[in-house]
């Protein structure tokens, strides 16, 4: 294959740093916090093209709460918010710590990204249906759901209420508004979509919340909701935590090169903003914004989160083989917890000292559910629910194939 | 056939209808006595269907419990899946069988496998109806016959009717039926009974006893074969359109062929087979799809596992050759009652 | 289900008018001809966003060509683009009443948009290659594709290329840069992307173009083609032809409701045009704007020609049950057939007698192969490819199973 | 095995390499050969993908021959397809096999059907590789074998190899065949042999004759079936993982079964499994996919079919069971030699 000199080029996006290379967020750049105004609620898709290039932002690096999309929440909430943040993030590095030590097989954190989930599920009604991806144990934790019980689901042990089936994090809690976690991406998308028509059908007032990363837009299905949501005006918000990079790839593989992931929204007709995804203030704003939205019948918002995923993919990738091990300290969007707590210490409602209590509180906390839950058994040793339960559920009566198989396996 | 009176007198008088007319009323019944029934998909609202299945159902319930959707089969299975999870009874409908692939992964990986990996805190209540088969000339992406897919993957019912009486009952069952359920209508059914010969008039579906069909509610059970045609000397298992194929073939060899209308394919009724064959000992199976693969080779697979010290000759499969579905060359593609009886005389013969 | 005063509601788009209504196009407004300016091939698709919300207009109602866009096109072309308009519409015509008489299954016709098929053919190399759906038959036969050959695939005969195997109209012409038509709606707009990053790596000139549909763009390809050919900025031009109808459903089902087509390829940082598709001057023009932007490295376009299906969907359905009867009469952008010829003769470069000749010879021209085609039989007659020929093509050498089918059916 | 001479001297010197670096070996040597070859998936560039099969392929022949793409896998196979007919032979990846659904419709309507319905104007060179199988603790969603649906697509050729001197040649074969090949790698046997006995160490390729890889240019033709254990009593026909676990329950039953790995599923190589089976009259047929129309049901019903007179015991199968792949019974749903060696014992019995 020779090249004439008006031949064609195939480009493939890089990223600006790779291992051994600078954190490099030079062309990186955001208005400032409060230059950003507040539409209407009913304002029209149409006359928000804008926001889903721009960022909405409220805390400034110095934690004041600047401009129109400033929540009036009561700092009561504020430090319920923090507690949850801190929580999540405890728990996240005790069970990826767990994973090390063998005891189960996987583990995903939230680290870095905590503000999202929290905010939004405060945001929320509790009856709201969430949709989550695998990254939003925030919305379980900030809905008090029992971390013993998120414990022995990542052991798959005896008290496992997925009872073994399921890898770890792939909860599932109707009563909490947490749908059952797939592990195909973007599949909730169409389904949250789905739901909050149901809701519509049905009269009801209740909205659901659909969530995916920024590598997972790609997928066809994220699409097919935009489209769904758009059409039928769906009361649903639509997230995309844009965390920069899917596993290995950067976020210009999943087409954010030159653009935004909420331009996606955008080109569907659908109202859609950008927000600084560390900053708990916006998320808590744009959330009740695209809630109060939906549940006035105004349609479906998408919203991309801008955020920075701080550890690994998984337990199961080493992001030093891709990326500069030090990238999220230069992140310029900084760490949300750090930005809510000099918020609260700002506003006289907080100190070090009660943050450091906090902190040390929740963690106890995670460890005697850790111990707990360790006490019904891990995937290590081999204190798993019972084989025969494998063949439950699979139909809502078992037919004859399954109860014949049940016992070829002698259980 | 079951006996008729299998179906209760509450299920009212019993009218000609064609096998569309007999599905309309099915989802018209179950509209009427749950609001949470909704019925949706291409071209399924203002226009009730390409095939008409949906008629009428728009102007009755309105857009909101019956309505278009998107090109977007994905989609369709996908907000469908929400939708049974919020509560209601959704039943999609995918325009014909050969498009269900985009879906394929909202069916297969979520819709089917919901209840388990929630440990039945979330199901997936609903029914995807898609016509299937060939014989009207749709060439290949109007004419598949997937259903030995849906078979494979644990947590589907897959179910084919072969009749207006059985389509209704199905059909309502299915809505009913809190697993999700794979609904294949044989589109060549749709307008009367078929038995291959595609160079003799259509017989329309008001000359048959089954196209009487009651007016109300009844249901006809899911996992439930039906001895369409009672015989002696072999079995032959098939459903859809090839049930009446295959009882042409045993009329016109003579044979005395026991056809067995499977009715609903997986879970399936294993011990009618099994007792019919074991009475026989011969074994035909028949269906159009094509053949490796096709859900014969678990039929095949599961007579022989449970009836080998009883057969007298191999298991035949009569089936689609295993190339797409032609256009032009339809009937020497379609497994018609030639070819049948040529399986049912080697079947005896061997 | 019983209604609370705040509950919610499923919107479900609905046309403006329906069988037993008059048309209504009340609610339509474009831009003057000649008012849209005319972007330079290298801006980027960030200045270009607001042409997805326009419309690019060149003829006026009088025949004359206006403003940037006003392509430089010698008579001679012009006179041949209209006579492969003609001719398309002639062919049409024929094949649509050829399948009426029984001859054959199925038919589909491209009446009132043949602007589209034929300037964008005339506007790219011949080795450019086409990715169509099943209504660009204008793009083969301004290739001069031979009508016969078409014919006999329509009637699936002895001289049928595609030999009985595929409905009628499901043509392919590598060699004439026509890509075999799928019955899937939507696959071949990824195909259209990969065969351009091909041609992209191969350091070669050509490049694609792929077809759609309005309805077709709710289908989860068209999106995975945008998203692949934003990423490697693919060398391909992806045309919407929005004819406001996919079956029965208005293009509002697709998602066209208070947004654009042309906007999805916005919201993936895609350069987007709206054009008036029934324009052949805007249609060349916009088509060979893309064309040169793909082949000088510079990226895809998405374009969406605004138009409107004056047929049938297909021979199998009957559009006067769900839209009025005379809508494409009352279409505000018109027959681009019509508004060519006013533009010709407005040049003084053809008249009403020529154009009637013209009109003739074609429909004679379609008569006489038309009869040949016959010749070799239809569906009807039975004088099909051999049922021997259906085992071939599956792959490239025939496996024992199939030589054994093959014995089977005893051919 | 196959004679291991079958490999020409030109194929180089013969060096230990895991199924991971024979994959890789066969990618390097397809892109050296021919710069037509390209190689893309999610995660496949800079990184070299999740399991490291394309490891330094994109330093080594820079991004527009081996690249990262969007996470779509509709598009992955999209591409691919025009990517073909342009002329290329690209070998896609998709990241778990538990990943092909949304690429189902281009795998099944386009790729498998495009020779066809252009005559041979357009063809899909392409090889789609997927790791599949369970072992791992992967879940539901990163242990499927779905391997019996690509065998019901006309139009598809599937492989899969069972070491890796195999796995190379094969993978070579696959990329210069102008048909579509599905190319599914069994993770669990990426870094070793492995024959279910999960509570045992890890045995290394570098300890098996089959971890002896040709460094350069060679092929395992496809349709061709190998016999990995010769014997006598009864015929094992299995692939993948299980060719391990079947040989290892003939070692610990003691019963000379012969274990035949088919390499190619589709279209495979009959006379071999005809020949073995005619010659022991017992059939055992073994796969980790679930049961229900599984490919298993295809070999029974092809054994029957051609083998019915010689066949002494009911052919048995064993295979994984009818529920999604669960994370914690990962060893009670894995078909282990347990139950492989008690259906060969039944079989035996019979
Ligand atoms: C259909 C499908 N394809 C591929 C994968 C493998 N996979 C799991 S997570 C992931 C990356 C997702 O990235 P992103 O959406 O950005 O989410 P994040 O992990 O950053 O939260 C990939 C490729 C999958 N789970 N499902
Ligand atoms: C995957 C798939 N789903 C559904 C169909 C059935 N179908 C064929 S054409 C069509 C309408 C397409 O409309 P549009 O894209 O607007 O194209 P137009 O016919 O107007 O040119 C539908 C629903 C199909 N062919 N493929
Ligand atoms: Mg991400
Ligand atoms: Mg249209």
């Amino acid at each position: 294959m020779s090249r004439t000199s008006n031949a064609l080029d195939l480009h493939v996006p890089a990223p600006h740093a790779r291992p051994g290379d600078k954190p490099d967020f030079s062309g990186w750049s955001f208005p400032e916090p409060g230059e950003t105004p507040k539409p209407e609620l009913d304002a029209s898709a149409a006359e928000l093209r804008d926001f889903a290039y721009g960022l909405i932002r409220v805390l400034d690096f110095d934690g004041n709460a600047i401009g129109p999309w400033a929540p009036s929440i009561a700092p009561e909430a504020l430090r319920r918010g923090l507690k949850y943040m801190l929580l999540t993030r405890a728990f996240d590095d005790r069970m990826y710590r767990a994973q090390r030590q063998g005891k189960t097989s996987f583990y995903m954190q939230s680290f870095g990204e905590e503000a999202i989930s929290v905010a939004q599920a405060l945001a929320l009604n509790s009856d709201d249906m969430c949709f989550p991806s695998y990254r939003q144990q925030g919305v379980l934790i900030a809905r008090d759901y029992p971390i013993f019980d998120m414990m022995c689901q990542i052991y798959s042990n005896a008290r496992d209420p997925m009872r073994g089936r399921q890898l770890p994090v792939m909860y599932s809690s109707k009563k909490d508004g947490f749908f059952t976690v797939s592990g195909n991406l973007a599949t909730q998308v169409p389904q949250a979509v789905g739901w909050a028509m149901a809701s519509a059908i049905a009269g009801d007032t209740k909205i659901a919340s659909g969530w995916i990363g920024d590598g997972s837009t790609a997928e066809s299905d994220f699409h097919t909701a935009l489209t769904f949501a758009h059409v039928y005006r769906a009361p649903v918000i639509l997230n995309v935590v844009n965390n920069q990079w899917a596993i290995s790839s950067f976020q210009a593989i999943a087409g954010g090169e030159s653009t935004t992931f909420a331009a996606r929204g955008v080109g569907c007709g659908i109202a859609s903003l950008r927000v600084d995804g560390n900053d708990f203030l916006a998320v808590y704003a744009a959330s009740r914004w695209a809630a109060e939205r939906a549940r006035g019948n105004l349609g479906p918002t998408l919203i991309e989160w801008v955020s920075y995923r701080a550890g690994a993919h998984s337990t199961s990738d080493d992001p030093s083989k891709y990326r500069p091990a030090d990238d999220w300290q230069r992140f310029p969007l900084g760490d949300p917890i750090v930005r809510l707590k000099a918020h609260l210490i700002g506003l006289g409602e907080w100190s070090e000292a009660q943050h450091e209590q906090a902190r040390q509180e929740l963690e106890a906390e995670v460890a005697a559910a850790q111990k707990e839950a360790e006490s019904h058994g891990t995937l290590l040793d081999g204190h798993i629910p019972s084989p025969a339960t494998m063949f439950d559920d699979v139909f809502e009566r078992m037919p004859w194939h399954l109860r014949l198989q049940r016992q070829q396996l002698g259980v | 056939m079951d006996d008729p009176n299998a179906i209760p007198a509450t299920a009212g008088n019993a009218v000609p209808m064609t096998m569309i007319q007999a599905l309309r009323s099915a989802l018209d019944v179950s509209m009427a006595r749950d609001d949470k029934v909704v019925v949706f998909g291409e071209d399924v609202g203002y226009f009730g269907g390409v095939f008409r299945v949906t008629e009428g159902l728009q102007a009755k319930y309105g857009p909101s419990r019956c309505f278009d959707t998107p090109i977007n089969e994905s989609g369709i299975v996908g907000i469908a899946v929400g939708m049974g999870a919020y509560g209601l009874r959704p039943v999609a409908e995918i325009q014909f069988a050969d498009y269900f692939y985009p879906g394929a992964d909202q069916i297969i990986s979520e819709a089917a496998r919901l209840r388990y990996r929630s440990v039945g805190d979330f199901t997936a209540p609903i029914t995807i109806r898609m016509p299937c088969g060939g014989g009207i000339y749709g060439g290949q992406t109007h004419s598949q016959s997937p259903e030995a897919l849906f078979t494979h993957v644990c947590g589907l019912r897959t179910v084919m009717p072969s009749n207006p009486v059985d389509a209704k009952g199905l059909l309502i069952s299915a809505i009913e039926c809190n697993d999700p359920v794979i609904f294949l209508e044989p589109k060549r059914l749709y307008n009367g009974p078929f038995d291959g010969h595609h160079d003799r008039p259509v017989v329309p579906w008001s000359k048959h006893p089954l196209g009487r069909v009651p007016e109300g509610h009844y249901t006809v059970p899911l996992e439930k074969a039906a001895v369409f045609r009672p015989g002696k000397a072999v079995t032959v298992i098939t459903y859809g359109t090839m049930v009446w194929v295959s009882a042409c073939a045993a009329e016109e060899t003579g044979i005395d062929a026991e056809v067995i209308d499977l009715r609903s394919l997986w879970p399936l009724d294993l011990e009618a087979i099994v007792a019919s064959v074991r009475r026989t000992g011969r074994c035909v199976i028949v269906h159009e799809a094509t053949r490796t693969s096709g859900f014969g080779a678990e039929l095949t697979a599961l007579v022989q596992e449970h009836c080998f010290h009883w057969l007298e000759a191999p298991i035949e499969r009569v089936t689609g050759w295993d190339t797409p579905y032609p256009h032009a060359q339809e009937w020497d593609y379609f497994p018609g009652p030639a070819r049948v009886g040529a399986a049912l005389k080697r079947a005896m013969e061997a």
